[in-house]
């Protein structure tokens, strides 16, 4: 299969409309476990990324750059702890999509694994300690077996994003070892994390872009 | 809950916009970054700059206290966010003057984050040197033998002021570093919330407490804290925090301490004073001396209810460097 | 409403012992009163004596005023109550230095009662000549025509300046008069109400607003306004604050002022620096000047939510006073 | 009819004891009018008049003195409005008590009304004006008539009480014109006056004393 400039800009733009749908549960989450600005601050980041899409980007097709200026957007917009996880994910993608506009499944693959090895070397969180890596982390593993095993990218893909649910899931009954939420010892248990929520929502958008670019 | 704002998306830019035209004797905002903030005056030559900041909704921290004696630059974040890497460099390289930049802040992932990629960016690509000095006086939030994990709450108003003296005095940054990490080691923090604040944006409380319930040691972005109870007199809760600080920093008869009692936003100064009284009592009936008191709203979390107290032991170093004076836009000290 | 207070019969004389154990080296408590409170500074021989005063509850309003280019005095009421004649009449004997006392408080009829009660006292017992200027700033309080009238609020903070700044540059009673009969005839205040106050001893809630509604006008003891209408952005709450002002007190372009965005006591900085915005970009498109800003809590009314904008018109000689610096336990300027 | 020295610091004890228990009432309607206080005020300036008949006055017998130190206890206490008036009542009241240790009817008339002209001297108010005036003005009016016309203090006193009563009662409707209420304009319509209320209350208590002291 092969993904288009255009088909991942608009992965990014959907992203930005889940985001939108979201943001109330994602704050409500995080007031439980936080700050209470989870969804503030990821509607923030992802309507920075939606602008920049509108205008530097309008007409880029390098998906390497894309990644690299929509990472930047981000940060800048947001700074909070998710700024510099996202921010380091997306510089890390961008050096694997250099150059191309359009990703094969191993470009595809090789981005992801990129993505969420820059934002677990970033947050040095570990699985297990209640943030967005309990869900990214076992969606990267299962991604990597399976295409090493031969599925193709977006079988492979439902299956890392499967994985990822169930990471997500986990965390309800964790308790959290990082970020601000780590403050609450065992309080923390009973709420599922909102950066591993968002997290899934990303995956899950890339999920069903890529069926829909199938299907075109 | 209600509030005089206009669009939620832009409360903390219209804020700063307020805030540089109200003072525009004592800040500049960076045409480079509008979320970076420096002093307007002329600084002395070879003077280390001083760099504080967070997220918003703690004023008059940060922005407040750009000044003579005190900071030189703030990068301001979104509301309880840290700021991204950009307003820090840029705040740092209009404050460097040769001898390095030292970064203040709160200890929290984010902000660490955050302020380590401006230092990196600073010196590869500007050859600037930074320090950083983590605050850490929340002693609610860990236990004893983990004090340096602990969250940056409102000791850092001491901590900051240690290094913009130090840094005035025209020490050099190994110095003003120094100064401040022992101003930090030196520093306590306990806090009480009464009532919750609420994010512009989302307009929710940002915790949920009974009619008649407080909490101990509650952060000040509404992290949760140690301890819930019914609300209880102004006497007992005075003891309560001094008491948790006093196991935590043990005083001996004779020390000499400087107090704040900081109301976190919608806590009347009636309140604050009987807190104080209390505070006074207590400190006295040990024999130990207040060297100097501040009593307000110095480091806060929007509107939130409650007060927390911080106690500052010293030395003649650390008394000499709270006698400094300083003329910041909220903070005048003569 | 959730207080930190102890027993509530007592939280104004607690109030009082706490403020002075914190700042011995501006205030002392007369022995003979503990409600009269006066600078513990030696003033220059011949001053006139300034007292300011009025009900508790407003802090830092009149407490926190007392030092150098402010007042000397304060006799200290019970919550939102004129202070009776007895420490008005201590303080009078303590701060006068045979050159006579100005009594500056806002109108309202307990005080005045009390105050012209102390100024026979002080006439007939001591021989002390005392003159009094009432502030009269609340443009909602009374329409046009009947300005000295209105109630005194927020734009007491100006009077109380003007009239501490001639006293400390040693002028005699008649200009001290003079002047802050000049301040105040050029003061104009409009507030709005978001969220009442509670009195420690009732603890009911100064009055009942809906969960969107707001109130133009209010008074800073709960006192109702002028209209009630729903909750508007910062930008329309400052627009018809200014209105109603510059209806009041019109302007011409070139003119300058002084700017106080005064927080009744609960309602953040935040909120504060966008009024101060929105103010200064329509006297700015007006081409009237602004020779200095204040953005804090001023006068407050314990934790009332909202804030209050004046203005005071200024000449070369208030505008000089404006500028004239002032060093108080709650307000220092340089 | 003679009321003693005793049996007047009595009637001052059970004002005190009937302002604790309508106090909440007084200041609920100050807040409909006014700052919210007038209960906490009154309660305040009673506890320190109790105190001083505890203490300096527990042995004094000159109700001229009594009344003076009450009117100087009272005000001390509160300043606020009602602290000068009261305490102007209480020293013109002292004046016609000067070195009396029992009081006759001609006293106690003599009393109320410098009392009363007292406090309307020193607050200028006229009755229609919504204060404590519409209460104690007739009440002090029809005392003086019906005292004039021969009646007997104490059925005199108990139609002033009746007149102070519907006095109390109009400031229901009317608009105010005096003090913090003043502000309200037609908003201050519909709530009976806090202080017309507590001046009621003192007429009301005044009365069973002098009863009860008939019945000894
Ligand atoms: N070190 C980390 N590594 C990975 N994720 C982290 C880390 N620290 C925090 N997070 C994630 O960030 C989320 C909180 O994000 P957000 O509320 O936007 O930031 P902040 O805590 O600064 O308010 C948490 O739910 C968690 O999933
Ligand atoms: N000039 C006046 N003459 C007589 N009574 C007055 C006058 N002004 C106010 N009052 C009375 O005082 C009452 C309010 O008393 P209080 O609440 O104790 O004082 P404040 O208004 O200072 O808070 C009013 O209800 C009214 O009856
Ligand atoms: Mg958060
Ligand atoms: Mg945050
Ligand atoms: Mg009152
Ligand atoms: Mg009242």
């Amino acid at each position: 299969m092969h993904i288009t400039a255009s088909e991942f800009k608009s992965f990014l733009h959907r992203v930005t409309l889940k985001v939108e749908e979201k943001k109330d549960d994602l704050s409500e989450l995080d007031r439980k476990l936080g700050d209470g600005d989870h969804g503030v601050t990821m509607s923030l980041g992802w309507q920075a990324i939606e602008e920049k899409l509108h205008t530097d980007l309008k007409d880029e097709t390098d998906c390497g750059y894309i990644c690299k200026e929509v990472g930047k957007a981000f940060i800048n917009a947001v700074g909070s702890s998710v700024g510099p996880l996202y921010a380091t994910g997306f510089l890390r993608g961008s050096r694997v999509l250099q150059n191309k506009s359009e990703l094969t499944d191993d470009d595809l693959s090789a981005f992801w694994v990129a993505f969420i090895d820059g934002i677990q070397q970033k947050g040095k969180a570990e699985i297990g300690e209640k943030t967005m890596i309990d869900t990214f982390m076992p969606a990267r593993n299962t991604l990597q077996e399976r295409i090493t095993a031969g599925d193709p990218f977006e079988s492979a893909f439902e299956k890392a994003v499967q994985a990822g649910k169930k990471g997500m899931e986990s965390t309800r009954d964790l308790i959290s070892k990082k970020g601000r939420s780590s403050r609450l010892g065992s309080r923390s248990v009973g709420h599922q994390d909102p950066g591993a929520t968002s997290a899934y929502l990303m995956l899950e958008v890339f999920l069903s872009t890529v069926r829909s670019a199938q299907r075109v | 809950m209600k509030k005089l704002i206009n669009n939620p998306q832009h409360v903390v830019d219209e804020m700063i916009e307020g805030y540089v035209k109200a003072y525009p004797e004592y800040i500049k905002q960076r045409n480079e970054n509008k979320r970076s903030l420096v002093t307007s005056r002329q600084t002395p030559d070879n003077k280390v700059g001083v760099l504080i900041g967070g997220g918003s909704g703690h004023e008059p921290a940060f922005m407040g206290y750009i000044g003579d004696g005190f900071a030189d630059g703030v990068a301001v974040g979104n509301i309880f966010a840290s700021p991204p890497p950009d307003p820090i460099l840029e705040t740092t390289k209009a404050i460097d003057k040769g001898t390095g930049v030292i970064y203040l802040y709160g200890n929290y992932a984010g902000d660490i984050m955050n302020f380590d990629m401006a230092a990196e960016l600073a010196d590869l690509e500007e050859d600037i040197r930074v320090e950083t000095v983590l605050v850490t006086d929340d002693v609610a939030s860990v236990a004893k033998g983990g004090e340096d994990q602990r969250r940056g709450i409102a000791g850092g108003f001491f901590v900051f002021k240690a290094a913009g003296a130090a840094a005035a005095k025209g020490l050099p940054l190994s110095e003003v570093v120094r100064i401040a990490k022992k101003a930090n080691s030196h520093t306590r923090t306990m806090g009480v919330a009464l009532s919750p604040c609420s994010l512009p944006q989302t307009g929710e409380p940002s915790f949920e407490l009974g009619e008649s319930e407080m909490e101990i040691g509650l952060g000040i972005h509404g992290e949760p804290g140690v301890e819930r109870g019914k609300v209880q007199t102004a006497n007992d809760v005075a003891d309560r925090l001094l008491k948790d600080i006093l196991h935590d920093m043990p005083l001996e008869q004779g020390e000499r301490v400087a107090v704040l009692v900081n109301g976190l936003g919608s806590t009347s100064r009636m309140e604050l004073y009987l807190m104080f009284r209390r505070i006074e009592q207590q400190l006295n009936q040990k024999q130990i001396t207040i060297h100097r008191s501040y009593v307000g709203d110095y480091i806060t979390s929007l509107e939130m209810g409650g007060c927390s107290l911080t106690l500052m032991k010293l030395d003649d170093e650390l008394a000499d460097i709270v006698d400094y004076p300083a003329d910041c836009p909220m903070f005048v000290q003569k």
